[in-house]
C-alpha cells in the first residue's frame, strides 16, 4: 500500500528527484528553497550520490553542465536572483543538448525584490532569458502531488528530448505542505545516452560536448535542428487543465498557486448566469495555446502574480485577443479570492452595460 | 460545515505556531482528511510575527491559502489585529491573554481566552502554551480526536524533543479542560 | 632505428589553428605525450575552457566537453563528482582563469577536487585580440592598456600558484615555462606529476605554464621565447609552490 | 645517424626549431607551402645529432625525430 | 562645419558616450565589440574620466551599478553571452532605478555559438532576461550615424527615466565604417539627481539605492511605479521608420542590418502590381505597435536574424495576426536580397493562387 | 561627569533586526563610532551586501548602496572610481564575500581599489537559516552538512587573508574578532586604520571579523563567544597579515 | 560614581554584557518587555566601575555609560 | 552604373586586405560620396581567408552586405572560388597571379592578373601587393582620384608606417600602369 506523507513542496522536489534516478545535484541556498538542499544534502549521499554546495549558482548550473555531459540524471534549483546568474549556463545547456532539471522557486523582482511568491519569472523562463534562439520546457505545478509528478516527468522529458527541463513555482508551493502519496517505485526509461563524454575506453571514437560552431552554416544547421526538436515538442509536450470551460462565459486562465485560488472561486462562487471557467497551464513552455483556442467565451481573465506576461501568450493564442483581459498583483501579494471575483464581476458588469 | 476546518494559527517567531499547524494537518492526514498547511516565511519571522493556514477538510483542497477562517488561534496583539476579521460568523477565535492583554473582539464570534504562556510558565515551559491553545481547539471543533493529535507529536516533533511528549499530553489535555 | 620524437597517439593528427609559433600548441602535444605514457587516453575526459584554445577538443583524442568561459573548473568537478574512476582535466587561459573564472579555480582547489589543471598564463586575453589579463605585467602594452599596464589604473598581476597555495586543498602547484628546452621538459614532468597525482586520487594539481602569444605581443615566436624569460619569469618565478604529497613523505 | 623528417605542408614558419637546433642545421625555404607560409627544413642531416629539439619545441607537431 | 569622419560602428558608439558626457565606462572584452574597450581604453583617460578592464561581465555590471548610484553618467558593453551574465544585474538596475547605457552588440547563439551577427537576442533585452517584472528602453540603429544619434539619446532618456537603455546592434554594425558627422557639441540635460549617493555632507538625509523590499505592500508599489514610468514611455518613446507603407501590399517588418537589406530590397526592386513597404522598428522596447496597427496590407512578413522573435510583437500589435509571416535566418547567415525577394514572391503567389 | 559610552552619531537611533546576541550589532557599532571619530559621515558611501546585514542602510547614518550579492567590491569599485574624494566601504557576510564574491574581492584587491572591506566572518550562512559557508569549520554541523563539514566532501575552509595577502594590491589586512572585550577593541582599532589608509590613499584595506551567529549555530550568544575562541580562532588565527605601510616605513 | 542606563525596550536579552562585566552587577530582569525579550539591566549601581564593557559588546546599543 | 561602386576585397588574413578596403571607402568620402565598408571578422581570419565589402556611391547606401558586386579584388585562390559568382556582367576581377595559379573565370567579365605579390616582393616588401591591385582598380574604374587615394594613406596607415607612404605611391602607379 501506498504510504501519504505530510511534506513540504520544497522536500517533494528533492524527494521526487532521487525517485526519477537524480543522483548528483549542485546548488546554492536561497530562500525560498533552501529546504530542497537540506533535503538532499541528508539524502543523497546515503545513496552513494553526490550533494554539492557550489560557491554560486554560476557554479551550479557549470557543474550540472559537467555531470550531464556523462550523461548522468542532474538537477540544480535556486530563485530568482540566483536564476538569472543560471542564464548563460543555460543557453550553453541548450547549445549542447544537455539533459537537466532545474528548479525555480520564484520569488518577487526585480532585483534582490523580496523572498515572497511571485510570478514575474515567466517571460524569463519561457520566451529565453539567456541569449539565442532556445527553449527549456517549464513545468508549474499547482499542489504537492503535482510537484511529484511533474519532477518526475521532467526527468523522463529532459533526457527524451535532450532538453533542460525546469520546474518553475512560487514560494508557497515550495514552503507548503500536503499529504502526498509516492509511487513504490518509478519506471525510469533509460534513453541513450551514446553522445556522453564518460572516456573512449579506446573503443569508440571521441564524443565532444559543444556549443560553438564558428561556421555559420554549421550554426545554422543546429539552430535548425533545435528548431525541428522545439516544434515536435510543442506538439507532444503541452498539459493544461480545464475546469468548467464548455459553454463558459468568462474562462480564467492562471497556473500554479494562482490557480488555486482560481479554482476555488470556479467552485465555489456563482455569478448569476455568468458561467466562470479555468483554464490552467501546467506547461508554460510549450503553451497549451491548442487547448485556449478551442473556447470562445465572452472574455479570458488571465491572473498572474506579476504585471502582465503569460497574458501575451494568452493573447498570442486565443481567438480573439481583444476578449483577453489581466489581472496581477506583485510584491508577494496573492491575488485573493475577493480580487478575483471582484474583477469577474467587473466584467460582468460591463458586459451587460455594452454587450462585449 | 462541521466538515472543512480553515485555521490560521498566529503569534511571535519562536512561539511554536508552524509546529502547531503541522500537528494539525499531519492529524488531519491521518484521519484520512484532506490537509494543507501553508507558512509563512522567511527572515521577517525573526523577531516578527510568524502564522501559518492549515486547512483540514472532508473535501479536496481548492486554494490553500485562506482569505476567511472557521478558527483562529491567536498568541500575539498584531496577529489578532491583523487575522480578526478573516473570521467566519459564528467562528472560533482562541487566544492567549497572558499576552494579549486588551481585546475586545467581533460580537458574532465565539471567543476563548486561556493564558496558556502563562499556564505553560507554570508546567515549566513557555514552549508548552501552544499546545494548550491546540487542545482548546479540538475540544471546541472536534477537528481531530485527541489519540490523533498525540500520534502527530511523534511525527512533527524532532526527535530529541520526544521525552516531552508526556508534558505536551499534559498540556494539551489543560487545554482541552480549560 | 627509434623514435626520438614522433607525434604521440593522444594529439589528433590535424593541423591546428593556432598562430605560428603560438606555444599553445607545444602545451598540447606534452599533455597528449602524458596521456599515451600513463596510458589513460580511453578514460581521460578533458575540459576545454573559452579562449584561442576554445576548440582543442579537436586535437586532443579524449572525450571533450567545451565549458563556458572561466567555468571549466566547475564544469571538472560536475563531471569528477559524478565519474571519480574518470581523469578530468581542464585546459585554461590566463583570462579564463584568472579573471572572469577566479571563484571557480579558487573554490575547486579549496574543496580539493581531484582533478588537473593545466592554467596557460601568457599575459594577455589571445582569442579576443590582445586586451590586458590580469596577469599582464607592468608595463606590458596591450589592447587596454594602450600606454601599458600601470599599478595605479589597472592594478597589479596576480599570481596563481601563490594564491592558490594558500588553499588546503590543493596539493600539488608547481609554474613552468615552454620559453626553451630544458623548461619544456621540466613542464612534461610537472604535467605528468599532476596527472599521477590525479590517479592516485591525491588531489588537486595546478601546473601554470608560462607561454608565447607572439600575434598580441607584436613580436616574432622566437622573441616572444626571449619576452618569456626577460619580461614574465621575473614576476612569476617557476617552481613548486606547493607538493602535499613531499610534505607527507 | 639521426633521421628528421619535415611535414612542411604543416609548418606555418615560426622558426621555433630554429631558434633551438644546437647544430643550427635547419633553414627556411625560400617557397611558400600551400597554407602561404615559408617552411623549414634541414640541411647538413648527417651533423644532425638527433636531440629532438626541434621535434619538441614544434607546436605543430611539424618535425618526427629517429636515431 | 562639420568634419566627417570614417568610423567603425564599435567606435562610434564609444565617441557618442564620451560626447553625451560618459565619463566611466567598464566592460570585459568580448567578440565582436571589443573596439568599444579599446577606444574607450585611449580616450577616456585623456578626459579624466575612469576606463576600467572589469574582471568579468557580472563585475562589470556591478561596477555600472556603482557609479550609476552616484549620479554619473556610465556605460558598459558586451555581447551576447556576457549579457546573459548581466542580467541579475540589469534587475538591480531596474529595481533600483538607476541610469545606464548597456550596448549589446549581438552574437549568435545559444551558447558560446559564434562570433558572427545575429538579433538571437530580441527575447532577451525585450521580455526581461532577468526575473521580475522589469523593462530596458532597447535601441536598434541600421546605421552608423544613427548609432551616434542612438547612443546619445539613450544616455538623455536614462537619466530622464532613470532607466537603463540599451543599444542592440549586431556584429555587422558594429565592425562596419560608414562616414559619420558629429555635432559641435551635444546639449547634456541635467536631470534632477538628488537621489544619488554621494555623501550626505551632513547637509541633507542619506540616501539609499536599493531593490529590496520585504513589504509585499512596500514592494507592489514599486512595481506599480514602475509599470506607470513603462506606461508613459511606451506612449512617448516608441520609434519607427516607414518606407512606402502607405496602400502598401506587403510589408516587411525588420530592424537593424536586417532593415538595411530590406530597404534595399524596397528601393531597387518592383514586385508588379504588388507594393511593398517596410517598416523599421528604431526602439525595440517599446515596440512601435501603433505604427504597425496604422496598416492594413494583404501581408507582414517579419525578418530576423532568429528563428522567431519580435514576430510575436509584430503579432501582438497588427490587426489580424494570421496576416503575420515570418523569414528568419541564423547561425551568423544573413538573409540575403535574394532570400527576402523570394519570399516576397511566395506570397504573391500564394495570393495570386488563394486569394490571401 | 563624562560619557565613557555612547550611540555614536553615525549608528541611526532603530532598533535593529539582528537575532539576539547577534555581533553583526557589534560591528556596526564599532564602524559607526569610527566614522564619528574620523568625521566622514558626510561623505562616506555605504555598501551593504546580501545576507543578514542586507539592510545595514538603515543603521548607518551615511549614504548607502545595497549590492548584490557577492558584487559589493564592484560596486564600491563603481562608486570610488567616479568619486574619489569620498569614502567607501563594503561589508560583507562570509557566503557573500569568500563564495559567490570571490572573484570580486580578489579583483578588486589584486586591482588596489581605494576601498575599506569589512568582512564579517561568522562561519555560516546566516540570512538562508544556517548553510555551510566556505568559512566553516571542519567538524561544523550546518544544513548542508547535517553530518560535520568534512574536507573530502565539502572542502577545506577558505583562509580569505591569507589568500588576498598574495596580491600585490592589498596593502593592509588584519583578522580580528568580537568574542570578548580585549578583542572588540582591537577590532575597533584595526577598522579605524582601515578607514584612515583610504583617507590617506593608501588603497586596498580589509579587516576580517570574527562573529557569532547564536541562531543558526544553535547555541546561547554567550557561549557563542566562546565557539568563536574555541572553534574559530584556531583556524582562522588572529593578527596583522599584511601591511605595506608598516613595511615601507 | 558610573551612571549605566539601560534603554530596555531595545534590549534583547541576550546576556552578553552579563558576560563581560567586571563586577558581575548585571541581571536579567522577570518581566518581558514589549518585544518579548527578558531584559538586562543593572543592580548595585555603586559597585560599577564604569568600565563600558556592557555597552562596547552589547550589539543593540542598549547601554549608555557615563562617569 | 559609374556611381555606383560595390567591391569585395579578399584574400590571406595579413594581405592587407581590410587596410585596401578602408583606403577606398575613406577615398570615396572625401570625394563626397556616400561610403561603407564592412569586414569579416573574429578569429576565423587567422591565417584563414579575410574579405571586405566596400560601397561608393553617389546615392545613399542601403545594404552594405553585397551580394553583387562592380569590380573583386582577390589575393587568393579560395576567395575567388567563393566571390566569382557576386560579380556583375561586365563586372571587373583583379587578381593576384602570383598567388592565384589557375584560374578560368567567367567570359562575362574583364579580368585582370598581376603579379602584385611578385612585384611588391621586386620592391622589397610583400606588403605593397594590395596597393599595386588597387592602383589598378582605380585605374580602370575612376572611382577615386589618385590624389583622393593617396590622401587616404595618410589616415588609414598607422603612424609609425607613414615612412612607407613614398614606397606606396610607387606601388600604387605600378599598378595604374601596369
Ligand atoms: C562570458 C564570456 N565573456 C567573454 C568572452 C570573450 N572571450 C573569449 S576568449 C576570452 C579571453 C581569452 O583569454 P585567455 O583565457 O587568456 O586565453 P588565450 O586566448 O590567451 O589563450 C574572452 C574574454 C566569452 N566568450 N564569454
Ligand atoms: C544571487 C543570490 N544568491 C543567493 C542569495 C541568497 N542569500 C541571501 S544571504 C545569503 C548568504 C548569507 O551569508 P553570509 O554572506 O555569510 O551573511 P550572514 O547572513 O551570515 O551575515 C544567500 C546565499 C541571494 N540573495 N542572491
Ligand atoms: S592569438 Fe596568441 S594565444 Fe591565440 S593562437 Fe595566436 S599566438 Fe596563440
Ligand atoms: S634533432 Fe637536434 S640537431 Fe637534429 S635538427 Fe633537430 S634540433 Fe637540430
Ligand atoms: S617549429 Fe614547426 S612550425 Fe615552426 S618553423 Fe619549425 S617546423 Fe615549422
Ligand atoms: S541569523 Fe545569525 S548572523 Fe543573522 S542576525 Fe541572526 S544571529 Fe546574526
Ligand atoms: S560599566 Fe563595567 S562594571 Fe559597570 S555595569 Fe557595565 S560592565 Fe559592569
Ligand atoms: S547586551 Fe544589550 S541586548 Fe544583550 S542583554 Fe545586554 S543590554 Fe540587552
Ligand atoms: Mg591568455
Ligand atoms: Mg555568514
Amino acid at each position: 500500500m501506498k504510504e501519504k506523507l505530510l511534506m513540504k513542496g520544497n522536500e517533494v522536489i528533492a524527494e521526487a528527484a532521487i525517485r526519477a534516478g537524480c543522483r548528483y545535484y549542485f546548488g546554492y541556498p536561497i530562500t525560498p528553497q533552501t529546504e530542497i538542499s537540506h533535503y538532499m544534502a541528508k539524502k543523497i549521499p546515503e545513496l552513494g550520490g553526490v550533494f554539492l554546495q557550489a560557491e554560486s549558482e554560476i557554479a551550479a548550473i557549470n557543474m550540472v553542465y559537467g555531470t550531464a555531459s556523462t550523461g548522468k540524471r542532474v538537477m540544480t534549483s535556486s530563485s530568482s536572483p540566483g536564476i538569472s546568474l543560471k542564464q548563460e549556463g543555460l543557453s550553453y545547456m541548450a547549445g549542447a543538448e544537455l539533459p537537466a532539471v532545474v528548479v525555480n522557486i520564484v520569488r518577487c523582482g526585480p532585483g534582490l525584490g523580496g523572498i515572497l511568491p511571485s510570478q514575474g519569472d515567466y517571460f524569463q523562463s519561457v520566451k529565453g532569458g539567456g541569449h539565442g534562439d532556445y527553449k527549456m520546457i517549464v513545468y508549474a505545478p499547482f499542489s504537492i502531488q503535482e510537484l511529484y509528478e511533474l519532477t518526475v516527468k521532467a526527468f523522463d522529458v529532459a533526457d527524451k528530448y535532450r532538453i533542460v527541463s525546469m520546474i518553475m513555482g512560487d514560494g508557497i508551493l515550495g514552503q507548503m505542505m500536503e499529504s502526498i502519496e509516492f509511487k513504490e517505485e518509478e519506471k525510469i526509461i533509460n534513453y541513450d545516452k551514446s553522445w556522453a563524454t564518460t572516456g573512449t575506453e579506446m573503443k569508440r571514437e571521441r564524443n565532444i560536448i559543444t556549443s560553438i560552431h564558428l561556421d555559420p552554416n554549421v550554426l545554422e544547421s543546429l539552430n535548425n535542428r533545435l528548431f525541428k526538436k522545439y516544434k515536435i515538442i510543442e506538439e507532444e509536450e503541452y498539459m493544461a487543465e480545464e475546469y468548467n470551460c464548455d459553454n463558459a462565459d468568462i474562462i480564467i486562465v492562471a497556473y500554479g498557486t494562482v490557480a488555486r485560488i482560481a479554482e476555488s472561486i470556479v467552485k465555489e462562487e456563482e455569478f448569476g448566469k455568468f458561467k466562470v471557467g479555468l483554464i490552467r497551464p501546467i506547461t508554460l513552455w510549450p503553451f497549451p495555446s491548442k487547448i485556449l483556442k478551442k473556447y470562445n467565451p465572452k472574455a479570458f481573465l488571465t491572473v498572474e502574480m506579476s504585471l502582465g506576461q503569460m497574458v501575451e501568450d494568452v493573447k498570442l493564442s486565443v481567438n480573439d485577443r481583444d476578449k483577453v483581459l489581466f489581472y496581477g498583483r506583485t510584491g508577494g501579494n496573492i491575488p485573493t479570492h475577493k480580487d478575483i471575483v471582484n474583477e469577474i464581476y467587473k466584467i460582468i458588469e460591463k458586459y451587460n452595460k455594452t454587450g462585449t | 460545515m462541521e466538515d472543512h476546518h480553515q485555521i490560521i494559527i498566529s503569534g511571535f517567531g519562536g512561539q511554536g505556531i508552524l509546529s502547531a499547524g503541522k500537528m494539525l494537518a499531519y492529524g488531519g492526514m491521518i484521519e484520512d482528511k484532506y490537509v494543507s498547511w501553508v507558512p509563512s516565511y522567511g527572515p521577517e519571522m525573526r523577531g516578527g510575527t510568524a502564522n501559518c493556514h492549515v486547512i483540514v477538510s472532508k473535501e479536496l483542497i481548492a486554494s490553500p491559502i485562506l482569505s476567511k477562517v472557521t478558527a483562529l488561534i491567536v498568541m500575539n496583539e498584531p496577529s489578532l489585529e491583523k487575522f480578526e476579521s478573516y473570521v467566519n460568523q459564528n467562528g472560533l477565535i482562541i487566544l492567549d491573554n497572558s499576552i494579549i492583554n486588551k481585546f475586545s473582539v467581533r460580537k458574532d464570534i465565539d471567543v476563548v481566552a486561556i493564558p496558556a504562556t502563562q499556564l505553560a510558565n507554570e508546567m515549566g515551559n513557555v514552549a508548552f502554551a501552544n499546545i494548550i491553545l491546540l487542545g482548546k481547539l479540538i475540544h471546541k471543533t472536534n477537528l481531530i480526536s485527541k489519540e490523533t493529535i498525540i500520534e502527530s507529536f511523534k511525527s512533527i516533533l524532532p526527535e530529541k524533543k520526544h521525552h516531552l511528549i508526556p508534558m505536551e499530553i499534559n498540556a494539551l489535555e489543560l487545554g482541552m479542560k480549560f | 632505428m627509434s623514435k626520438i620524437y614522433k607525434r604521440p597517439h593522444a594529439l589528433v593528427d590535424v593541423p591546428n589553428h593556432y598562430c605560428p609559433g603560438c606555444t599553445h600548441g607545444t602545451i598540447h602535444k606534452l599533455i597528449a605525450e602524458v596521456i599515451d605514457e600513463l596510458s589513460i587516453e580511453g578514460k581521460t575526459i578533458g575540459i576545454a575552457s573559452v579562449g584561442c584554445t576554445y576548440n582543442s577538443y579537436d586535437y586532443f583524442n579524449v572525450d571533450m566537453i567545451q565549458a563556458a568561459h572561466g567555468r571549466a573548473p566547475a564544469v571538472a568537478t560536475g563531471v569528477k563528482r559524478a565519474n571519480t574512476d574518470k581523469i578530468v582535466f581542464t585546459y585554461q587561459g590566463d583570462g579564463d582563469l584568472a579573471a572572469i573564472g577566479t571563484a571557480e579555480i579558487v573554490h575547486a582547489a579549496a574543496r580539493g577536487e581531484n582533478i588537473t589543471v593545466i592554467f596557460v598564463n601568457n599575459a594577455i586575453y589571445g582569442m579576443t585580440s590582445g586586451q590586458m589579463a590580469p596577469t599582464t605585467v607592468v608595463g606590458q602594452v596591450t589592447q587596454t592598456t594602450p600606454d601599458g599596464r600601470n599599478s595605479m589604473d589597472h592594478g597589479f598581476p596576480i599570481r596563481v600558484c601563490e594564491m592558490i597555495a594558500t588553499l588546503e586543498g590543493s596539493v600539488y602547484i608547481e609554474r613552468v615555462s615552454t620559453h626553451n628546452i630544458v623548461n619544456i621538459k621540466k613542464t612534461k614532468k610537472a604535467i605528468k606529476k599532476a596527472f599521477n597525482n590525479q590517479i592516485n586520487n591525491v588531489g588537486f594539481s595546478i601546473i601554470e605554464v608560462l607561454s608565447t602569444c607572439p600575434t598580441n605581443w607584436g613580436i616574432s615566436p622566437v622573441d616572444s621565447l626571449k619576452w618569456v624569460e626577460d619580461n614574465m619569469i621575473p614576476v612569476y618565478p617557476l617552481g613548486v609552490f606547493k607538493d602535499k604529497n613531499m610534505e607527507v613523505k | 645517424m639521426a633521421e628528421v623528417i619535415f611535414r612542411e605542408e604543416r609548418c606555418k614558419g615560426c622558426k621555433l626549431c630554429i631558434s633551438v637546433c644546437p647544430m643550427k642545421i635547419i633553414y627556411t625555404k625560400v617557397k611558400l607551402n600551400k597554407k602561404g607560409y615559408y617552411p623549414s627544413t634541414v640541411t647538413e642531416i648527417d651533423k644532425c645529432i638527433g636531440c629532438g629539439n626541434c621535434a619538441t619545441i614544434c607546436p605543430d607537431c611539424v618535425i618526427t625525430v629517429e636515431k
